[in-house]
């Protein structure tokens, strides 16, 4: 055809060999499309069909994940898009649960389910957005980092602004969408700096080479604007505005998906963004990560923790926590090649798994007992006991006591830096243990009040409650024992992490 | 051919000249302008060292991905914003503020 | 394994009081499951005491190529204490069988009640410092559900959150020193490091480096990792200047107080340390003997002014584990077992022997609807005559830790005393005022414990129509009685060195010398003195008084030498106002600088509110324009604007590139 | 300078100054028709780049999509732009409030510029990096991204789809009214 391209056939079998390692994407993306037709055409006969369908894609494309197992490529797939490993495998089951989860929440939430227009295209939309979050923990081309990333995000603001049913979650749609707009255009223009110095958008040797040979000036600024791309999506400081005010507006369901799973995607793709950097083990001679990411994580600590204690809005002391404990995570990043890495994976586990469930207590608790703030949580323990019980244990989590998988993370984490401490005696390590030790125990000052006001505190006699919706809190009940059993036989999960 | 650090600059200054847009105009869909700026000064860099890259042409490809994923981006924020009008009746960012600590 | 099972039990039964607590409320399961459990320990006692240490481990789990272990290690150390806690536990249980019969939560309490036996227990059998901070953590969660047992009183509220908050700023303490050792040797393993050729015994320090199994590190670092693990058994023993959660957590039931403050959750810290005692170094150790003895003394000249019965024995808690404290820091642990044994019993003697009294008054006042404070020793007089069983028993506590001869406490304080004058004879410089220091502590404790049991049981009668505790009661406290005299101890009545439990630690000889004989003798005829004058000031004649209400030493003893409100003013405060500043920078971005300079003193937002005011004037007076201006630059900067939480995020991100790579 | 580098140099200027001045007017229908100016300048200095499809898609894409779509937009949430064009005389003066944006505006602007500042990349240092050679006038750029669309692109083309699939479907839902309400 063409004297450029003479052997057609041999790239497109470089092409289709590379699909069967996409199997589970290839299962989301069918169940999306067979979700539009099933909204459009079935879903005022059944009205769950959608739902099921969902959740029939994302398990097939876990239970896909789990069968391929050791079958991963040894080389990067569809012409260095994509790059499919343990590593990814891993993130990927953990969106799929995270999906899983939502889906539970989804069901059982009030608002979402009587909301005029249906419930049909937000399941469609979390399918594309997992997607995108499953390619966003593969991408190893900046192309497929902004595709991805993008479609996390545009699927996040519409999830946001579903139901708009109040003035707040439009508030907090518009801005979300704005917020995220501005800061993926400034991504985009670091991604652009970049092929401008390297003349290439593969994350590898050709880049890291590309940006040495300019000065080191001109490769920060390029770097900088991509992290703070990336700082969006985990909300670290000074990338945070948003997310206290995104998540308290967003629906319950909404926020306990957000503030999780693209979370975590994000975490994923930093990984692979700095591996790229530290692989080549140049990294440092234009951009000094390591310090960056380690002021970075002792100012999201801070910020995140302090901000949280002043706060009575459940949903939004939890923003606040949430953006303390990416600070916690980001300091596994800056130890890597001190068991930062198993550090990390083990954290990201269990605090998707607590967050969801703090999460899901909390959408219980206001469904309910329309009860939105700490001061309205007061006499509520004796009401609904196994909830609040529950609930006592996943915070004990996230404050990181034993004998909770959030104790097993932080011990991870801590020791982790603790060794980058001993290997390197910088100043800076020890900062964040002082950091990370002390605001552990500030979280549990804000921690503290929930169970404080529902046990100890008597409330107002009237408290409506309606109807029961029980399963949420089995469900609950059920991540609890997780984090439990984790807790005592960390084994579960470090057993098959990669690292 | 003009040379390449010169559409550098270009670009840069279309850039600053959206990031002002966005952090001042009293209208989202002027903020959506600004942000529309600094995609384009992107598009720029990529279409403008596109050039040296003959074998895999990645800027131009890039420079249609932003393009397009822009627009799609557009019709989302302008479906919110029209949400948003029905419970503000006003689309000054500066004004929808419930939200706050 | 028997010393599993008996740790499991209470575990078991906190959950069988939580799941089947409709019939007889629990107390039947609970007590039963107590019974066990002592008979377990006993059993496990008989067989490995003075026999080789037991030590069974399975893996627990692996990461990267370090693998953790979980086990039991049964030595000495650890099937005394077991004994111990099961003993009083099981005397606790049947005390409280009475004492909270008629509180509608009594189900809830036996299952706190059993889940604290349960981590105690697992704490001084588990094998490896993670297991131990495992249960170590429980324990603070446990006795933090305790103390906030009565959830309906506001001071049981804030007290069990103080607790919680303390012992958690303790942990970190122990996690820190964890992480240091295994950092140093990659094992927590308690056999592998601190038996006598362990690692750390066995890893030299030579020339300001600490060699480990996998490293080393500055020498610096091996005092620091004494000095955490000593800063984590301070706050759950409560040693300066962690101790102030002590004497507010006498907010929970009075049992409670008995089983957790003071017999066994407190005594946690100083097992630790005599766990760990191998890894101190000379630095730390002096630490150690400094803040024990300071604690003690400080803690007895507090005890002399308290008005609050339990007040005073918590306070005399604080002071007798300052004994204990010193006495490891002296390189004395075995005494400091020794006195943790004796003190265990006698002091929840004292706590039962209070609770009786505050039980039968709290009933009278109940009554006849009088708000008098039951536990106010100063509307107390006369119950000799009422209650001469608790008298009895109170009195021998008292003596026991006033340190008469006879006396179990007698014994153990003479341990710490002697080994003291010992050590202090070998200092030279300001540190041989310990000895003694902790010998005029001991005259104090004789003071105030005999004040107490004057102002309570002596002078003339007050109430009316008061009677003996109930029997469940009583004889817990008479067992506890007997426990407080020598026999259990020694057949010897004066010395301690015939002891059992002296000899069945690694008995290094004092050589004392002449401290033998007149330290016992000083000891023995001070607290006699002491108590004659507090017959003197109290017993005689009530009015007399050594202390005037309005004596400044007074009140500085009263308030706990304000502690707690330097604490407010050094630390709460500090935290409170950054993260009130960090809170106002959040909320109102740029503007938020002003609220947080205001926020940093009252003047400072005076003057912003003044700044306001004259803005607004400004604008009615004509400056309209100009202040409208302005007010809405300011206001552009409230917060809730996605536009300046932009603009923010950009000035952050390019000051700190700035600050990067410009400076 | 030839004829070639003056038209550039010109639909530069056009560039910025338009996009200053849709950002610097207050009149807001004036600023959104010189979008559409600043829009159709950087349409040509694409073409001038050699990227003629990007070109075509920019004007295509924006032009006849994104800029129709924001003017709706526009008529629908401003009601009072029908009775006045401009924004309050009031507005003007908060033009002091865009002070602080202006400075960091102008500072990320002086970072940029300083570290883009000879960098040479035309230079055959830069050339080194990118080693399949340059793009001629006279290549066909269709056919080439065609080509390279179907094979290096594949994947990022299908899952763009699937993109904008959802932004279509999730656009519509936000838009649209509900199926029960009024």
């Amino acid at each position: 055809m063409d004297q450029q391209f003479p052997d057609i056939t041999g790239t497109f079998s470089a092409v289709t060999g590379g699909i069967r390692y996409l199997m589970p994407e290839i299962a989301l993306v069918a169940a999306f499309l067979l979700g539009v037709i099933i909204d459009l055409f079935f879903s005022r006969r059944f009205r769950h069909a959608v739902l099921i369908c969902a959740a029939a894609g994302l398990g097939a494309a876990a239970w896909l994940t789990l069968a391929a197992g050791d079958d991963l490529p040894a080389d990067p797939l569809f012409y260095g898009m994509i790059f499919s490993s343990v590593f990814s495998n891993v993130f990927k089951l953990v969106f799929y649960g995270v999906a899983l989860l939502f889906l539970v929440l989804c069901f059982f939430n009030r608002q979402l389910q009587q909301h005029a227009k249906g419930t049909g295209d937000l399941y469609n939309i979390l399918l594309v957005v997992v997607l995108g979050m499953s390619f966003m923990s593969m991408s190893i081309n900046l192309l497929m980092v902004y595709l991805s990333v993008e479609m996390v995000s545009v699927g996040s603001y519409l999830m946001v602004g579903y139901i708009s049913g109040n003035s707040r979650q439009a508030e907090a749609s518009i801005k979300y969408a704005l917020f995220g707009g501005a800061c993926s255009a400034i991504m985009l223009y670091g991604i652009s700096l970049i092929y401008a110095f390297t003349g290439t958008l593969d994350l590898g040797e050709i880049m890291v080479r590309g940006l040495e040979n300019v000065p080191s000036l001109s490769s920060a600024t390029a770097i900088t604007l991509v992290l703070a791309g990336i700082g969006f999506k985990l909300s670290f400081v000074p990338v945070h505005f948003w997310s206290p005010d995104v998540y308290e507006g967003a629906p319950t369901p909404v926020t306990a998906f957000l503030s999780t799973g693209p979370k975590i995607a994000g975490f994923a793709l930093l990984l692979i963004f700095l591996m790229t950097f530290f692989v080549a083990a140049e990294g440092h001679r234009f951009f000094d990560f390591k310090n960056t990411i380690s002021v970075i994580a002792i100012m999201t600590m801070v910020v995140g923790n302090f901000s949280a204690v002043w706060q009575d809005n459940i949903k939004r002391m939890l923003a606040y926590s949430s953006i303390g404990h990416t600070g916690f995570i980001l300091m596994g990043f800056v130890s890597l090649d001190h068991g930062g890495f198993r550090a990390m994976f083990f954290y990201v586990i269990v605090y998707a798994l607590m967050n969801m469930a703090a999460f899901m207590l909390a959408d219980y608790v206001e469904q309910r007992a329309n009860a939105v703030t700490a001061t309205g949580y007061a006499g509520l323990g004796k009401r609904f006991p196994l909830a609040f019980t529950i609930f006592v244990v996943v915070l004990i989590s996230l404050t990181g006591i034993p004998p909770t998988g959030g104790f097993i993370g932080k011990l991870l984490i801590f020791s982790s830096v603790w060794g980058q401490y001993r290997a390197t005696h910088a100043l800076l390590p020890l900062a964040m243990l002082i950091t990370g030790a002390v605001t552990t125990v500030i979280s549990l000052f804000y921690y503290l009040k929930i169970p404080l006001n529902a046990w100890l505190r008597s409330g107002d006699t009237a408290v409506t409650i309606t109807t029961k919706n029980g399963l949420l809190v089995y469900t609950a009940f059920a991540i609890m024992l997780i984090l439990l059993a984790v807790g005592i036989f960390p084994q579960l999960i470090t057993a098959y992490l990669p690292g | 051919m003009i040379p390449l650090e010169h559409y550098l600059l270009i670009s840069a200054a279309l850039f600053c000249i959206g990031l002002y847009a966005v952090f001042t105009r009293r209208n989202a869909i002027q903020v959506l302008i600004g942000i529309e700026f600094m995609i384009n000064a992107a598009v720029i860099n990529f279409v403008a060292f596109s050039k040296y890259d003959k074998a895999k042409l990645g800027g131009q490809v890039f420079a249609l991905f932003a393009i397009v994923l822009a627009a799609a981006g557009v019709a989302v924020a302008l479906a919110i914003i029209l949400n948003v009008y029905k419970y503000y009746k006003t689309i000054d960012p500066g004004k929808i503020d419930e939200l706050r600590d | 394994m028997l010393a599993c099972g008996a740790a499991v039990i209470p575990l078991l039964g906190a959950i069988a009081t939580y799941t089947f607590s409709k019939r007889n409320r629990g107390s039947g399961i609970a007590i039963a499951g107590s019974v066990l459990t002592f008979v377990l320990s006993a059993l496990v006692f008989y067989t490995t005491w003075d026999h080789t240490a037991i030590h069974r481990q399975i893996s627990w789990f692996t990461i990267g190529d370090l693998t953790f272990t979980a086990g039991v290690l049964l030595n000495n150390l650890s099937v005394l204490m077991l004994f111990l806690i099961s003993g009083i536990s099981l005397l606790v249980h049947i005390y409280s069988a009475a004492y909270m019969k008629l509180d509608p939560r009594l189900p809830v309490y036996w299952t706190c009640l059993g889940l604290f036996c349960f981590s105690m227990m697992a704490l001084v059998v588990a094998d490896s410092l993670l297991l131990i901070y495992l249960f170590w953590e429980l324990v603070g969660f446990s006795s933090y559900l305790l103390i906030g047992f009565w959830n309906t009183r506001q001071a049981a509220v804030l007290a069990n959150k103080k607790a919680f908050i303390i012992n958690r700023i303790g942990d970190i303490g122990f996690l820190a020193g964890i992480m240091v050792l295994f950092s140093q040797y990659h094992t927590l393993d308690l056999v592998t490091l601190f038996s006598d050729h362990g690692l750390v015994a066995s890893s030299p320090r030579i020339g300001g480096v600490w060699v480990g199994a996998t490293g080393q590190l500055s020498q610096a670092w091996l005092t620091i990792a004494g000095a955490v693990f000593f800063f984590g058994a301070m706050a759950k023993s409560a040693q300066f200047p962690l101790h102030t959660w002590l004497p507010d957590a006498m907010e929970g039931p009075t049992p409670v107080s008995s089983l957790i403050h003071a017999a066994t959750m407190v005594a946690a810290g100083v097992f630790l340390l005599v766990r760990v005692f191998p890894l101190f170094d000379q630095t730390v150790l002096l630490l150690i003997a400094s803040i024990g003895t300071f604690t003690a003394f400080m803690a007895a000249t507090i005890a002399l002014a308290q008005h609050d019965i339990k007040k005073i024995l918590a306070w005399s808690t604080i002071s007798q584990l300052g004994y204990m404290i010193a006495a490891i820091g002296m390189g004395s642990p075995e005494s400091a077992m020794f006195h943790l044994a004796t003190h265990a019993f006698f002091k929840c003697l004292l706590f039962l022997s209070a609770g009786a009294v505050i039980h039968e008054l709290q009933h009278h006042y109940a009554k006849s609807g009088d708000t008098t404070d039951p536990q106010d020793i100063r509307n107390m007089g006369g119950l000799r005559k009422k209650m001469p069983v608790t008298f009895i028993v109170m009195t021998i506590a008292a003596l026991a830790l006033a340190g008469f001869p006879g006396t179990s406490g007698f014994l153990s304080k003479d341990a710490v005393l002697v080994s003291a004058f010992g050590w202090g004879a070998a200092e030279q410089n300001v540190f041989s005022v310990i000895p003694y220091l902790l010998f005029v502590t001991s005259l104090l404790t004789a003071f105030y414990v005999a004040r107490l049991i004057f102002k309570v049981f002596f002078g003339p009668a007050g109430q009316e129509e008061l009677h003996e505790a109930p029997a469940p009661m009583r004889w817990p406290m008479i067992v506890l009685a007997l426990c407080c005299l020598f026999p259990l101890f020694s057949v010897n009545p004066v010395s301690f060195e015939s002891a059992w439990i002296m000899a069945g630690f690694y008995l290094n000889a004092v050589e004392a010398g002449a401290y033998h004989t007149y330290v016992p003798v000083l000891v023995s005829l001070g607290g006699t003195a002491a108590v004659f004058f507090a017959w003197f000031c109290y017993g005689r004649n009530r009015s007399g008084n050594i202390f005037t209400d309005k004596g400044m030493l007074y009140r500085f003893a009263l308030n706990g030498w304000y502690f707690d409100k330097l604490y407010l003013a050094v630390f709460v405060k500090p935290v409170v106002l950054l993260s009130r500043i960090l809170f106002g920078f959040d909320k109102k971005v740029v503007d938020g600088l002003v609220n947080a300079v205001g926020s940093l003193g009252l003047s400072l937002s005076a003057v912003s509110r003044w700044t306001d005011r004259y803005l607004v004037d400004a604008a009615v007076n004509g400056l309209g324009s100009i202040s409208k201006t302005i007010g809405n630059f300011t206001r552009n900067f409230q917060n809730g604007r996605v536009q300046y939480y932009l603009l923010a995020t950009v000035a952050g991100v390019l000051l700190f590139f700035m600050f990067t790579y410009f400076l | 300078m030839n004829p070639g580098e003056l038209i550039c140099y010109i639909l530069a200027g056009v560039v910025v100054i338009s996009a200053l001045v849709v950002v610097l007017t207050a009149n807001l229908v004036r600023s959104v028709f010189l979008f559409f100016v600043t829009l159709f300048a950087l349409a040509g200095l694409y073409v001038f780049s050699l990227a003629d499809f990007v070109a075509v898609t920019q004007v295509i894409v924006y032009v006849g999509g994104v800029l129709v779509l924001m003017l709706f937009a526009f008529m629908l949430s401003n009601k009072e732009l029908l009775n006045s064009l401009r924004q309050p005389a009031a507005a003007k003066l908060s033009m002091l409030t865009n002070i602080p944006a202006g400075i960091v505006a102008a500072g990320v602007f002086t970072v940029l510029a300083i570290s883009t500042k000879g960098l040479q990349l035309a230079a055959p240092s830069g050339m080194s990096l990118f080693p399949a050679g340059m793009l001629n006038a006279g290549d066909n750029t269709i056919h080439l991204l065609g080509v390279r669309l179907m094979t290096n692109y594949l994947l990022p083309f299908e899952l763009a789809s699937v993109f904008l699939l959802m932004a279509l479907i999730g656009a519509a839902h936000l838009a649209r009214k509900g199926k029960e309400s009024t």
